[in-house]
């Protein structure tokens, strides 16, 4: 049983490595948010080693549901920002955001 | 005894705040009024309690606040004196300024920050929590940066806020001495840490606070750029108020207060005379009638230095002379500026000549002034000086009081230069007649009040010997007796 | 063994919406991935959170997605990568070792099982013990809502405040 | 009484499900709804102060919520700043549109920030810190400018992989304790005794990064820069005024003091990150010719003393630090209205092409005069106590060359705050401004509020130290 937390966290801890990867790696925006929800992804597992760690899963389970509408809320408010640029821009490379360049 | 004091601090302090209100009440005219009025009931108030001090009398006060910070008022005979000749001399310029500031731009703020001004000194003058001490420390700073900038031309505000940096590092660095004292000695009260030897780092640190606010060699500068602001602000910087609180501060701190090593003292003696004498060679070659007379309060505050710096008993009331004297005859000297100026636009004095006959109550009145800062008997200048060079003498420091009077040479030299370029000689310029009757009256009243105190200088004396009297002889001076 | 594969597919999908060109797939993908981790919360008893990762995050968030990936389709796509995409596999080794370092650290640091209270059933942990959250998610639906629409409402022309 | 906590928590959401009624009104609704849902709360707070004694706890649906002297402390920050902000926008938002919107998001962070304050769990503080930062998110990119939304971008990026490190962060703990409240968490986890576990380390260093991410400590400080300049002038104020304090500062208190064991790594951390945040934003600051991104660099310094004070851990250094908190609040959301106000009228936030505004908008320049000599440290306003606490607990602690780094930087503070007042405000006018009106009526009377805020807190300091900062610092003492 402690392995498979052990595996559990571990995945979680590199979907969340590949997420910054991908914020860090990519120039449009749209990636970016992939990035921050394949982040999100790896919380979610990390969530679920902690709960069976502590063999509580109905407890874990209520934090995920709302994890999970914070992710969704988030995705929602940076899709609409990213509309936002893509107004004033045509396009979704940061490098024409001077403030994101780096 | 002690209420008295707290209504001479509170009454410009609170008072002030009325002045802006006034102002944007539309009653523009009434500010100038208000401030006298306030600066005079100030002084008022300060009578009564020169007939304790007299007798030697004192009194303390302490309302604690917040643990070791603590609103105390301490009032003694340097603190009766002090209070008494700063006020009088700005209640006196205040009055100048009615006539003078009338038709500039900002006149409300003018008098709001010159009445607060006034009343951080008088707080600063009863303090005996060294945390207060540093409040009404920075609150004079800020008034005389506001001050200096009044004609808000980009050069006059740069200056300014040169000044502002100067006094306020200085004084940042004063506050970290002081917490280096509270760590050695835990507490922020004058009175308990009497008798208490000073560290080297926080000497080093107290005498930079000291030093940038009475404009001592090196860090002087700012002092002659401070000639932008209005006459009556440089004179009131240079005579009453602004360079008097390093004076006061190191009289309060060192002379009733703490120990300072021998060789420290030493060390602050050479400054000083450095200080005088450099700015009285500076003061030679200027020919701007207000730099020339920034640096001569320079030196003279130098000078002054050198009284206290020898705690001696002649040095002591010699010092406490010189700050009165200097203060009338500066004070006078300044608003004579502020006259001339008015009269010929200009401030150099290359451009003037001649105005004698046509400012002659002017002229009387600066030559007055100018005597008694060379130390021409029977001026009040005389007096002080001969006490603090019999000061140093009395200290044994025969090379110190040597070099004090080639000074004094130097000082007789340039002001009587300046009175020649300015009033004698023929007219270079054009110039008008007298300034208007309110100011002429301020500057003989000056004159006059600095040839009175050389005639009547037991009165002042009096007093000062009090002063003397409770003052803490300290470890150093009875090394040196 | 179960684990391994749904664990193993997670891993390839995630590495998938890192890699494809097009965001559509790449949209997929990440679909995919909440499908799967849906499935890994099936196979721990986790029913509810698990109906709302495939709901919400494989089934809402995608169309999210999809439908800016539409609104943004004109844009110029450009080169969108600061190095390449061929560094990718070697990055992912790379986490890979130091994820397997991390847990190596982990195992020793982390005590054994410690059997909980337990809470009881999800109900009565949801609206019972955290009903805190709940008010929480009431307001931030509600700073969804109110943020979208002020993101989306017609700009006011440019005025002189003079 | 204890009733009033709930009133703080419910008062905004309820107004926000009236405002889209109320702004079909129109705009006076709209506004009265907005300064009453933000007044009502500081009111109840202001009447909570003398009825707080050892704590209060209050029950809502269920939700257990609890205020002691440290959430008081942050929740009057909160309180007072959002209000002045309300009164300010509800002039200033006419030229951004969708007033009700503003208002609603505004109200939205302001319950975020409270809820955050009053709940006692670890879990449900991340939740209600997200609702505050959702909103926030949008309240910077307000305008729909360019600027605005870039900035917005980046903050969210950035916020959102600090919030999943101090999500990890939050698991561990509850993988140690096996609970998430805080009360139950102080027991199970300060009986250990021995050498903390790696777990709680692991822990204590997600922390420090998300939350000094939020905070804007020194090396995670970037997004800071660009989004408090962008935002409305009001959202700056709330952001550099409050949130930072109370999404960073406000978490890690909680959390380090509270919560997790004595780690004494953490103290020489928050020392080394407030002495570089301090030092840097003062340089950084320094440089810029940017009204509001000076005063967003100087937000950082700021932000450093407060870590500082905190780091030395003695009583002296955590009153000076949440004294800073608060008066860092005042002052900072008081110069960042004044920058709007400027912008507002004059459409520019370079310095360079100012001058001389005194003149034309007299309040205005006095308040900032107010705000510049505050945030330098010039008594008697507030900035001086606070700073001259930490200074003093510096040298208590035996930190001599902190607290002379202090006393440097406070100068230099002076230094670059004089610049704004030499270009922006003092000096001859301008010819270009010379139509310039003042700031429209809201917006005076809340600059106005801060400024003699900031004027009282320091005329009678010993008031407020001894009424609400110093319990609060007792209370973190004896977390210990």
């Amino acid at each position: 049983m402690n392995n498979e937390i052990l595996l559990l966290f571990g995945c979680g801890l590199l979907l969340m490595m590949l997420g910054v990867y991908l914020l860090v790696l990519y120039r449009n925006l749209i990636r970016l948010i992939i990035g921050v929800e394949v982040v999100a992804k790896g919380v979610t597992l990390i969530f679920l080693a902690a709960g069976l760690f502590r063999q509580d899963i109905a407890f874990i389970q209520s934090l995920i549901v709302t994890f999970i509408i914070v992710e969704t809320v988030l995705a929602a408010v940076m899709l609409a920002l990213v509309v936002g640029v893509h107004r004033i821009y045509g396009s979704l490379d940061i490098r024409l955001l001077s403030k994101l360049k780096g | 005894m002690e209420s008295q004091a707290l209504m001479v601090i509170l009454v410009p302090l609170l008072g002030s705040l009325l002045i802006p209100l006034a102002g944007w009440a539309g009653l523009r005219k009434a500010t100038g009024p208000m401030a006298v009025l306030l600066i005079g009931c100030s002084h008022l108030l300060t009578w009564p309690l020169l007939g304790p001090a007299l007798a030697g009398r004192t009194g303390e006060s302490s309302i604690p606040l917040y643990r070791w910070i603590e609103f105390s008022t301490n009032i003694d005979a340097l603190a009766v004196f002090m209070a008494f000749t700063a006020s009088l001399i700005a209640t006196l310029i205040a009055v100048y300024s009615l006539g003078y500031i009338e038709h500039t731009e900002h006149e409300p703020e003018y008098y709001f920050i010159v009445t607060l001004f006034v009343g951080a000194m008088m707080g600063l003058v009863f303090s005996r929590n060294l945390i207060f001490l540093y409040m009404f420390w920075e609150i004079s700073a800020l008034a005389c940066w506001r001050l200096i900038g009044y004609f808000r031309d980009p050069e006059y505000v740069w200056k300014a806020d040169k000044a502002f940096l100067i006094t306020f590092g200085g004084a940042v660095f004063m506050l970290l001495g002081f917490a280096l004292i509270f760590t050695q000695y835990g507490t922020f009260d004058i009175s308990e840490l009497r008798g208490k030897e000073i560290g080297t780092a926080a000497l080093v640190l107290v005498m930079a606070g000291i030093f940038s606010k009475s404009a001592t060699v090196p860090l002087h500068t700012w002092l002659p750029d401070a000639g932008v602001a209005p006459s009556t602000i440089t004179s009131l910087l240079h005579a009453a108020i602004l360079v008097k609180i390093g004076l006061y501060a190191f009289a309060r701190l060192f002379c009733n207060g703490m120990v300072i090593a021998p060789e420290a003292q030493t060390w602050l003696l050479v400054l000083a005379l450095l200080s005088a004498f450099v700015s009285a060679s500076a003061a030679l070659h200027e020919t701007n009638i207000k730099r020339l007379l920034a640096y001569s309060t320079v030196s003279q505050i130098g000078y002054t230095f050198l009284g206290l710096m020898v705690f001696t008993h002649f040095g002591y009331i010699g010092a406490l002379l010189y700050i009165m004297a200097h203060g009338f005859a500066k004070g006078g000297l300044f608003l004579c500026a502020g006259i001339i100026e008015h009269g010929t636009h200009t401030k150099d004095m290359t451009k003037m000549g001649g105005l004698f006959r046509k400012m002659p109550v002017t002229g009387v009145s600066y030559l007055i002034c100018a005597l008694s800062i060379a130390g021409i008997p029977p001026m009040a200048g005389f007096f002080s000086k001969y006490f603090v060079i019999n000061g140093l003498v009395e200290g044994g420091r025969i090379a110190i009081a040597t070099l004090a009077i080639l000074t004094a040479v130097v000082t007789l030299l340039y002001m009587l230069k300046s009175f020649r370029m300015v009033f004698l000689g023929e007219s270079r310029g054009e110039a008008h007649g007298e300034g208007s009757p309110v100011m002429v009256g301020v500057v003989a009243v000056l004159a006059v009040l600095t040839l009175a105190s050389g005639f009547l200088l037991q009165l002042p004396y009096d007093l000062v010997k009090v002063a003397d009297g409770q003052r803490l002889v300290n470890i150093v001076s009875l090394l040196w007796r | 063994m179960l684990l391994w594969v749904l664990l193993g597919l997670l891993v390839l999908l995630t590495v998938g919406a890192c890699v494809f060109r097009d965001l559509l797939y790449v949209a997929v993908s990440l679909a995919l991935v909440s499908a799967v981790l849906a499935g890994i919360l099936f196979h721990y008893g986790a029913n509810i959170a698990g109906v709302f990762e495939l709901s919400v995050c494989a089934g809402l968030i995608t169309v999210l997605f999809v439908s800016t990936v539409g609104m943004t389709k004109d844009s110029d796509q450009g080169d969108e990568t600061r190095m390449g995409r061929g560094f990718i596999p070697l990055v992912l080794l790379v986490f890979i070792g130091l994820d397997v370092l991390i847990l190596r650290w982990l195992g020793s640091a982390l005590p054994s099982i410690v059997p909980g209270a337990g809470s009881g059933s999800f109900q009565n942990v949801f609206w019972n013990l955290r009903s805190a959250d709940i008010l929480g998610q009431v307001v931030l639906i509600l700073a969804g809502v109110f943020g979208i629409s002020a993101l989306f409402r017609l700009k006011v022309k440019e005025k002189k405040h003079e | 009484m204890e009733s009033y906590i709930g009133w703080i928590l419910l008062v905004p959401p309820i107004a926000v499900l009236l405002m889209p009624w109320a702004s079909r009104l129109g705009g006076w609704a709209a506004n009265t709804l907005a300064i009453v849902a933000a007044g009502l709360p500081l009111v109840f707070t202001l009447r909570l102060i003398p009825a707080l004694g050892g704590g209060l706890t209050y029950e809502l649906f269920g939700a257990h919520f609890a205020l002691d002297s440290v959430s008081l402390l942050f929740l009057v920050v909160v309180n007072a700043v959002a209000f002045a902000c309300m009164v300010y926008a509800t002039s200033y938002v006419a030229h951004l549109g969708g007033r009700g919107k503003f208002f609603a998001l505004l109200l939205i962070m302001v319950f975020g920030l409270n809820a955050m304050l009053l709940t006692r769990d670890l879990f449900s503080l991340y939740l209600f810190l997200e609702v505050a930062s959702i909103a926030s998110y949008v309240l910077v990119a307000f305008g729909l400018e360019q600027d605005g939304i870039e900035s917005a971008v980046k903050y969210l990026l950035l916020s959102a992989v600090a919030t999943s490190l101090v999500l990890v962060g939050i698991l561990l703990v509850y993988m140690t304790a096996g609970t998430l409240e805080f009360a139950a968490l102080g027991a199970a986890l300060a009986g250990t005794g021995g050498p903390v576990p790696g777990l709680l380390l692991l822990a204590a260093a997600l922390f420090i990064a998300g939350f000094g991410l939020k905070a804007a400590v020194m090396p995670f400080h970037a997004w800071l820069p660009d989004a408090h300049p962008s935002a409305p002038a009001p959202i700056s104020a709330m952001l550099s005024g409050v949130v930072i304090k109370v999404a960073g500062i406000y978490a890690l208190v909680r959390i380090f003091f509270g919560i997790l064991p004595e780690i004494g790594e953490v103290r020489t951390v928050f020392l080394i990150l407030g002495t570089l945040s301090m030092i840097a934003g003062a340089v950084l600051a320094y440089f810029q010719s940017d009204f509001k991104r000076m005063l967003a660099y100087s937000s950082i310094s700021q932000i450093g003393y407060i870590l500082i004070g905190l780091g030395l851990g003695n009583l002296l250094g955590l009153v000076g630090a949440l004294f800073h908190v608060f008066n860092h609040a005042l002052f900072k959301s008081l110069l960042f209205l004044n920058s709007g106000a400027v912008q507002y009228r004059l459409g520019t936030r370079d310095i360079e092409q100012m001058g001389g505004l005194e003149t034309r908008m007299p309040v205005t320049g006095a308040t900032s005069v107010f705000g510049t000599l505050s945030i330098a440290g010039v008594p008697p306003f507030n900035g001086f106590w606070s700073k001259l606490f930490i200074i003093m607990g510096a040298l208590a602690a035996g930190q001599t060359a902190i607290a002379t780094l202090a006393i440097l930087v406070s100068l230099f503070t002076l230094g670059y705050f004089l610049i704004i007042q030499r270009k922006v405000f003092f000096g001859h006018l301008n010819e270009k401004w010379r139509d310039i009106r003042e700031a429209p009526a809201a917006m005076s009377l809340a600059v106005i509020l801060l400024a003699a805020a900031c004027l009282l807190t320091g005329v009678f300091f010993h008031s407020v130290t001894r009424g609400i900062v110093e319990p609060a610092a007792v209370i973190l003492m004896g977390g210990n």
